[in-house]
């Protein structure tokens, strides 16, 4: 249950690449037959994902995944805007790919205004059009939240941006093939997303970058995905990108309603537990995403023993766990820093059935019992 | 990550708990992660008779406690003292970088416990405890 | 013929990958046992890699390919060193990437000297020592080039910039896998490779750095590749990559001999056609590296002929055949432009036989006396 951090590609999907590797190897931009099917595959897959969020195909650009996607919007509008000015906004609760991008702007002169957000994790769109300055160049607010779930209020803040002319970038990661998403009825100039966040290949993202927008690229060199993204196209991954788009968007209105009532199966029993609390909103959260707190323990503990049960969970982000600084995510929603320490997210996936979420319910109550018979923190009322 | 050891001692913690009539408890807390370690000592003629722990913190912290309360169970004062974190991480198997200032928890909960049996006795502690960099890490860079 | 442009993936490296889109699909930046599968597999490739090459394997980071790992090391040590100076040297017949990448750092306030070659392609260690200033920060010279063949003296190179205490960075995207290379031995700090030159996937390929060496970081975000390189690791790809690298380097001492030994037939019974001549070194070129150009006629041309009969070749490289331009590569070697649009080159692989040379023998003469037979530059004599 840790389908958030990533998934595996879905059968079809690695079916539908495979030819790549081999007999239809061609380089996409070699102008000769075997790469034309290459090239052929290529735009099928940027079609694919154009559809997906509403964008034209010609506004689909392929990378590496949501990081460089990210790194890319942040850099590229940056350095590409100077004229007019040199500050950004964006949230204390973003993803890593966006904060420390944003920080090493910092360290070349840009400003940066990291807007805070409520106990529950949302932006207020009023705080965003407060932030606006003359000089401002972008604004990128995350589509949903990777750790808590919660989605932010991108139809109004792209309004908002779109008044003000600045160009709006929205970190859509977590929300592709999850929540349906409209990049002309958002306003969206800019959105990132990563292929292994629903059943796609790691190793491939794109970006959706509206067209007139001025933005240099991140990496140069050959004239491919129209001179904006240097580099032989990964075919295979490209292809399986755009498998698993159409896939998931087919799947979300049954699937969206399938996960969410076993999110809130979740989410009933175990705030029945003592001293436990939910991180994120309560209604508007990814239909997969749990995500509680049980005071006097530390995630890890409780990470360990799910594990041995067989049960994958997370707690913070699993790009942090190389980190041991508890979740700038729960800091922002001001969640005390030893509380944020007993966060335990299950992100839920298309082979998660009821049976599971009563596994879960069953073990994860003596887990959290067993961790607080040890802590020096628990009250004698709970051992 | 974790070593057999490890998980073992995870698991099935030994000597979890608190001691009545302890009459040498340490606690130590580690700010940067936000892990606590409390030690409860039965000290008799300068011998650990008994030891227990409770401990808020992750895998690699609750190992440590119960691999370094075993360890300085029937040892003198002085030989407690001695025991290092790097001989509570050996005698687990070893443990990640980024996890080896959980082992320097464990010592330095000792030295607590044991500096408070002293100063209770009307005895001088001995000394400083060790600082988290003794490990030769860094904690804001154990990751590399 | 065209196995510089891209390979196929060789069915074993697909074999080894395919675990990892699905069973094996865990995080390995995840501390738990799904995740440490996918670990383990990473950590195995990038031994491999380091093996290949003679370096460390903390010292491989893993990327989207030669293209990224070219711009990060362009920017990255720029940005990195800029106490020390603002100049870089690197060649007039570098890869896009490392080309466009230098032309945007001197957008930033960076200079760049361009080192000329001889005929051959060669770049003059004479030229490196002269270029170098007391503000030089990094030396960039390719280790062979993918349009001429032609290999560089890397490690005069390499002696010269330790000797002046400059980093020296090696795009070695056509190299690996097809020449000996020892990071140590020839004093490099940093080098490019790329996957889908020597039979391994596309999109990933790893940046070697040498410990110590100082340079920030391309894409900012989570913490993976040592807080070096964000963004969740594409598993499948670097364990293809992993298995194509180790396979190339142990088919090497054979398999070079074997394609020099065809490379030379075909240079040799090509140049006996009037008119015609070897663009790169004589014998410093990579074993598979075949480059003519026949006067009088067009590039693309041949190249269409040549399809229409099975044979894939190229003109310049595969990364510009959206440009129009005439390869700067074969410009910055002198070749007259008219005379630069009427080059072939043809690269071999390891499923070309001495029949396939044959074939070409047989195909490529006609081919050239049709194209000349239609061209009014064609003197009356070669009609
Ligand atoms: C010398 C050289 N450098 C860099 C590259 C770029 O590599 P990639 O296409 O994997 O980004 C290539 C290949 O096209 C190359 O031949
Ligand atoms: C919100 C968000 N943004 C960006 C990323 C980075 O994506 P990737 O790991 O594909 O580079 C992630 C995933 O870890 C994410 O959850
Ligand atoms: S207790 Fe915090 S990392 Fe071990
Ligand atoms: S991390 Fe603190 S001592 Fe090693």
């Amino acid at each position: 249950m840790d389908h958030a951090a990533t998934t595996y590609a879905a059968p079809e999907v690695v079916e539908a690449m495979l030819p790549y590797f081999s007999e239809k190897f061609g380089n996409p931009s070699s102008v000769y037959s075997i790469g034309q099917e290459s090239k052929a595959a290529v735009d099928e897959a940027r079609a694919k994902v154009a559809a997906a969020i509403n964008a034209e195909p010609n506004e689909i650009y392929f990378t590496a995944g949501g990081s460089e996607s990210d790194n890319w919007v942040l850099k590229g509008v940056a350095f590409a805007n100077i004229r007019k000015g040199k500050h950004i906004i964006t949230t204390a609760v973003e993803h890593h790919a966006i904060l420390h991008a944003a920080e090493w702007l910092q360290s070349q002169g840009f400003e940066v205004t990291y807007l805070p957000v409520d106990q529950y994790g949302m932006v207020s769109p009023a705080d965003v059009e407060k932030a606006i300055r003359p000089d401002t160049i972008l604004i990128s607010v995350m589509y949903a939240n990777n750790e808590v779930g919660t989605i932010q209020p991108v139809a109004e803040i792209g309004a908002i941006a779109r008044a003000h002319g600045i160009y709006f970038h929205t970190d859509a990661v977590q929300a592709v093939g999850h929540v349906p998403i409209d990049v002309k009825a958002e306003q969206i100039d800019m959105l990132s997303l990563s292929g292994h966040k629903f059943y796609g290949p790691k190793g491939v993202g794109a970006l959706y970058i509206r067209r007139g927008v001025r933005i240099q690229n991140l990496i140069h060199g050959g004239a491919q995905e129209s001179r904006h993204r240097a580099g032989t196209e990964n075919v295979p991954g490209i292809v399986g990108l755009g498998a698993a788009i159409e896939r998931a968007v087919a799947a979300m209105p049954d699937e969206s309603v399938r996960l969410a009532a076993m999110r809130d199966h979740l989410i009933t029993e175990l705030l029945k537990l003592p001293a436990s609390h939910l991180n994120g909103h309560p209604t508007r959260r990814l239909p997969n995403n749990v995500n509680i707190t049980f005071e006097y323990i530390e995630g890890e503990g409780i990470l360990l023993l799910l594990n041995m049960f067989g049960i994958c969970a997370s707690t913070g982000s699993a790009c942090n766990s190389a980190s041991l600084e508890p979740s700038h995510v729960l800091t922002a929603m001001g969640v005390p820093h030893e509380i944020a320490h007993g966060s335990v997210r299950l992100t839920l996936g298309e082979r998660n059935t009821e049976e599971d979420v009563l596994y879960v319910l069953e073990k994860l109550p003596e887990i959290i019992q067993k961790l607080r018979s040890m802590s020096p923190l628990t009250p004698e009322e709970l051992r | 990550m974790y070593s057999e050891k490890v998980m073992d001692h995870f698991m099935n913690p030994r000597n979890v708990g608190t001691i009545e009539d302890a009459n040498g408890v340490g606690e130590e807390g580690n700010p940067s992660c936000g892990d606590i370690m409390k030690m409860y000592l039965k000290i008799e003629n300068d011998i650990i008779v008994d030891a227990k722990f409770q401990t808020f913190g992750c895998g690699a912290a609750i190992a440590s406690s119960s691999m370094a309360t075993e360890m300085i169970k029937g040892k003198t004062l002085e030989e407690a003292w001695q025991l290092s974190n790097k001989a509570v991480a050996e005698a687990l198997d070893g443990l990640p970088a980024i996890k080896m200032h959980c082992s320097v928890l464990a010592e330095e909960t000792i030295h607590k416990a044991i500096n408070d049996y002293l100063v209770k006795q009307g005895r001088e502690p001995w000394g400083e405890p060790v600082s988290c960099s003794s490990c030769g890490h860094d904690c804001d860079t154990c990751g590399e």
